[in-house]
């Protein structure tokens, strides 16, 4: 069964609607607060450019947006994981694990963070090995938001992490909450009955 | 209190125009994205070499565009990194049969950006490789992860390439060379006044009367080290000493020196700097077999310079001397 | 306080060997008495070239040395007047079989000097003439007897002569073509910050924050008027309405225009200032023919620019496009 | 009867060496004070390279160390003077009258002064016009160290004079009576028995 491209972007766009406030409120704590808007922006005009170019794979047109148009550190990373995605579905038929995979390469190429640098590598690298086991969607999707919000707990000491210290501690990064809610919207378009919880209850307010 | 002469909207964008417009039979501008291209391409060459970097550093890398050096250029805002569209586009119409090249200044968000371009065009079946300038001495430290600065080098490093990739190199040989000119070259830079503020007017950051900022960047940090300007001669001994004992033994090929100034500095000051760097070479044996005098890559209008050098090896110097069509980049041949 | 990086004991000297250093194959210099000549001269050419002056407006004139351009250069102290002996045998060295040709940017000191190694020259039998370069509008005025300044257009005017030497016309002819060009040719110069005082450090003058110079000299001395800094557009059309104003109508020979850095100012902002007035240039209807961007005739290290506009006559343009070979004039052909 | 130029030389150096003072008090006031040390060092260092050099005519000796060698404006304008002598002298025996004629013409094309200006062209002119009429050599004399003390009237309009202003008015231009000088020296020499006034009368000390 094929998982429905344009239904998974337009998906993610409303799930990263409902955690705008808490995803600008992570990068406030962070970063420079600018998360938030970036992804929902991002997302927003991928889906009005999908409405307008109905013939294109949803994810090229995403990568074409978030690489040449979103701003911040991860605009153009997100895009390049949209990027690897449909290389991949065009190559082979839902092969999303094969996307991720390239996706998170590109992304480690590019960024050079490794896993614990407390950056959107913690949700994919667990979503990318989920994925590679064969697990279910809902699986994924719990494997990421696991990996996101274990970056709570993280006080980085290299990297741009390092910067922030302490003060960002108990609160996890916002790049990879938003990573996750991704591949939550992958596994509620694909496993529509698997039960997940509301967008806001997988990135709640920090302190709350 | 100074500040800039610039237009209030989109400074970059008309400052380009008006370069593009200044020559015309070297450069074209593309506007969207902004980048500038080569008019004119060297047959032999098959790989397209690509720089960019935050604008304030002019000529440095759109001045560096033509036949002999570089194929495009994309400049980001004033001291702020490109777009990986620009890199992307620019790499897009630079490429050559063999790829691209991309000649990388080593910042966080340089390297992020042409990252991604990078990513973009081997999506696309274009080979891209990457040479990382990292030539700054005064960040060289062994706890800091992102390690040495792109600064002065980066002149020296475009021209050899350029020369290289004009004998008809392939990619892979040009991304080995480039590192292997990016080792052989070190620089350390001071400042007397810090740069105009594009923002605010005014000096970036004061100096206390008599000092000096030693181991500057280009972008308007702050050096490490603030100290009483030491006599002329003795500043400059002390550079010169620190890049010569950073490099490897230098030996019968030679050196290329390159005294930069950082914006404000005259041409008066560079050449008598240029004089006594070259009277402290001779005496430690070390030939100079290249120079560049000038300010190619400045801080916007800092005062003060750098001094770069490049220790070279057998066949390196033929691509330093090759002809250059370039708006800043002087390499003439007399006429016969 | 800034500070000239400059050795303490004769910075000039120092200076002018390190040019000639990293010139090598394009200049020779002298050193008693102080003075370049070129290496290289058209075979055509039959009259020299020698122009001269203080110190502190390089690359002007011994960037300018060398085939198509000037034949030899006398530079004074800072902002000083070289001495009759520098004139004189620089004049000696470049004289061709029809004599030499001064080209006296109009500063008393330059005036007298010029004039006496002139009438040694006579007395030696070799002819003399002098182009005398009065291009500044600020000092247009009928009551001081001293005239407008020489400035920015002297650059111009040397490459102009160059090539028309080089075509192998007589010292009459080059003498008058000379006072053609200067008549062609008028300067606007702005400054936002003076130039650092090489005797005492610190900004030769203050200007309160937010105000200009308008209509400001090359050596470091006031303008006649301080305005309160207008927006760029509104003061790059103050300055370009003058200069066109005082102008003879052009006509379809079109304009060279030259945006000079006056030593501070990046090439970001002159860049900016081109694009400007080229379309300030465009509404008018003059056809920009020539263009030159770049701190070519700074007063050390002020901050600010000049607007030279130069109206062609038929002719004119070949010289100013005919290659030259010189340490700082850009002029290259493309190989074909 | 051919004047002796290096008597004359020698004799002006002495003379130059005794109003020094006057020299320099008459450029305090209306210059910069250094006439009086550029006349005189210029006169000893070309006495003494005529000593070393004794085949070459002493006006040429003296108009290369003018020439190269002599600060201030006056130096170089004196090295055009010789200059024109040493011509005029080698071309016609004893042609004082040429010489002075064509020096002055140099230093006209040079420093652009007309009489009246306030400077050692008012010595040189009615020297020179002397001269021109046959006069000896005490009238000569006499009419260039008259020409120089009537300039002690002028309060110039143009020039560089002008700057000076009413701050000079009363006392004479310093080059115009260093010029006189020279003129005394030659008619000492050639008529000694004239009884010309020694140099400290010829230059009196301003305000005595
Ligand atoms: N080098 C990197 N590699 C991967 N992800 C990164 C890297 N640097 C930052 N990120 C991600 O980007 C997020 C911030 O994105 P954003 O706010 O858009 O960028 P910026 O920090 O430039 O404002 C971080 O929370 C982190 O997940
Ligand atoms: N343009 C000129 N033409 C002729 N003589 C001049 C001119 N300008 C100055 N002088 C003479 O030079 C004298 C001053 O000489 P000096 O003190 O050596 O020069 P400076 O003014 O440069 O210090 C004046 O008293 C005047 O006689
Ligand atoms: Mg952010
Ligand atoms: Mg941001
Ligand atoms: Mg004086
Ligand atoms: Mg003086």
């Amino acid at each position: 069964m094929t998982v429905d491209q344009t239904a998974v972007l337009t998906t993610y766009a409303r799930a990263a609607r409902a955690a705008h406030p808490a995803l600008t409120a992570l990068d406030q704590l962070s970063g420079d607060g600018d998360f938030g808007d970036n992804l929902c922006e991002g997302l927003d005009w991928a889906v009005a450019a999908v409405e307008a170019r109905p013939v294109e794979p949803a994810t090229a047109v995403a990568a074409a947006v978030f690489l040449d148009r979103v701003g911040g550190t991860s605009g153009p990373l997100i895009g390049l994981l949209f990027q690897e995605l449909t290389r991949a579905l065009s190559a082979a038929e839902d092969d999303w694990a094969g996307g991720v995979r390239e996706g998170l390469a590109a992304v480690q190429r590019v960024g050079e963070a490794e896993p614990g640098d407390r950056t959107m590598v913690d949700a994919l690298v667990p979503a990318r090995d989920a994925l590679a086991a064969g697990r279910s969607y809902a699986d994924v999707a719990e494997a990421a938001i696991a990996g996101a919000v274990g970056t709570a707990a993280i006080r980085a000491r290299r990297g741009r992490a390092a910067y922030v210290g302490e003060r960002a501690v108990g609160a996890p990064d916002p790049g990879a909450m938003g990573l996750a809610l991704f591949f939550w919207s992958l596994a509620v378009v694909a496993e529509p009955d698997a039960g997940l919880p509301a967008p806001e209850e997988v990135v709640p307010m920090p302190g709350e | 209190m100074n500040q800039l002469f610039l237009p209030a909207a989109e400074p970059v964008d008309i400052a380009l125009r008006g370069f593009a417009r200044a020559h015309p039979g070297l450069v074209t501008l593309h506007e969207d994205p902004l980048h500038v291209t080569a008019v004119h391409r060297h047959p032999d060459r098959r790989v397209g070499l690509v720089s960019g970097g935050g604008s304030g550093h002019e000529p440095l890398h759109a001045g560096f565009v033509g036949r002999g050096m570089l194929d495009a250029a994309a400049p980001g805002r004033i001291f702020a990194s490109p777009h990986n569209r620009q890199v992307y586009e620019a790499s897009r119409h630079a490429a050559g049969p063999d790829g691209v090249l991309h000649v990388v200044k080593n910042y966080t968000g340089d390297r992020i950006n042409f990252g991604i371009a990078a990513e973009r065009l081997r999506a696309d079946g274009i080979p891209v490789r990457r040479v990382l300038v990292d030539d700054d001495l005064a960040t060289e430290s062994d706890e800091t992860a992102t390690g040495r600065r792109g600064t002065g080098a980066t002149a020296v490093v475009e021209k050899l390439l350029g020369g290289a990739a004009d004998s008809g190199l392939g990619i892979d040989e040009l991304a080995a060379l480039g590192a292997e000119f990016v080792a052989a070259s070190r620089s350390v830079a001071v400042a007397g006044r810090a740069q105009t503020s594009p923002a605010r007017g005014g000096t970036a950051f004061e100096l206390a009367p008599g000092d000096v900022e030693y181991g500057v960047g280009i972008h308007g940090e702050r050096a490490q080290v603030t100290v009483p300007r030491p006599s002329f001669d003795d500043l400059v001994e002390r550079m010169t000493g620190q890049v010569l004992d950073a490099l490897p033994a230098t030996n019968d090929d030679g050196v290329i020196l390159f005294v930069n100034g950082l914006g404000a500095t005259t041409l008066l000051e560079l050449y008598a700097v240029h004089e006594t760097v070259a009277g402290l070479l001779d005496k430690r044996g070390a030939t100079v077999a290249g120079r560049l005098v000038g300010s190619y890559v400045p801080a916007l209008d800092m005062s003060g310079f750098s001094v770069t050098v490049t220790a070279l090896r057998p066949g390196w110097l033929t691509w330093w001397d090759a002809p250059s069509h370039t708006p800043a980049f002087p390499r003439q041949e007399l006429p016969r």
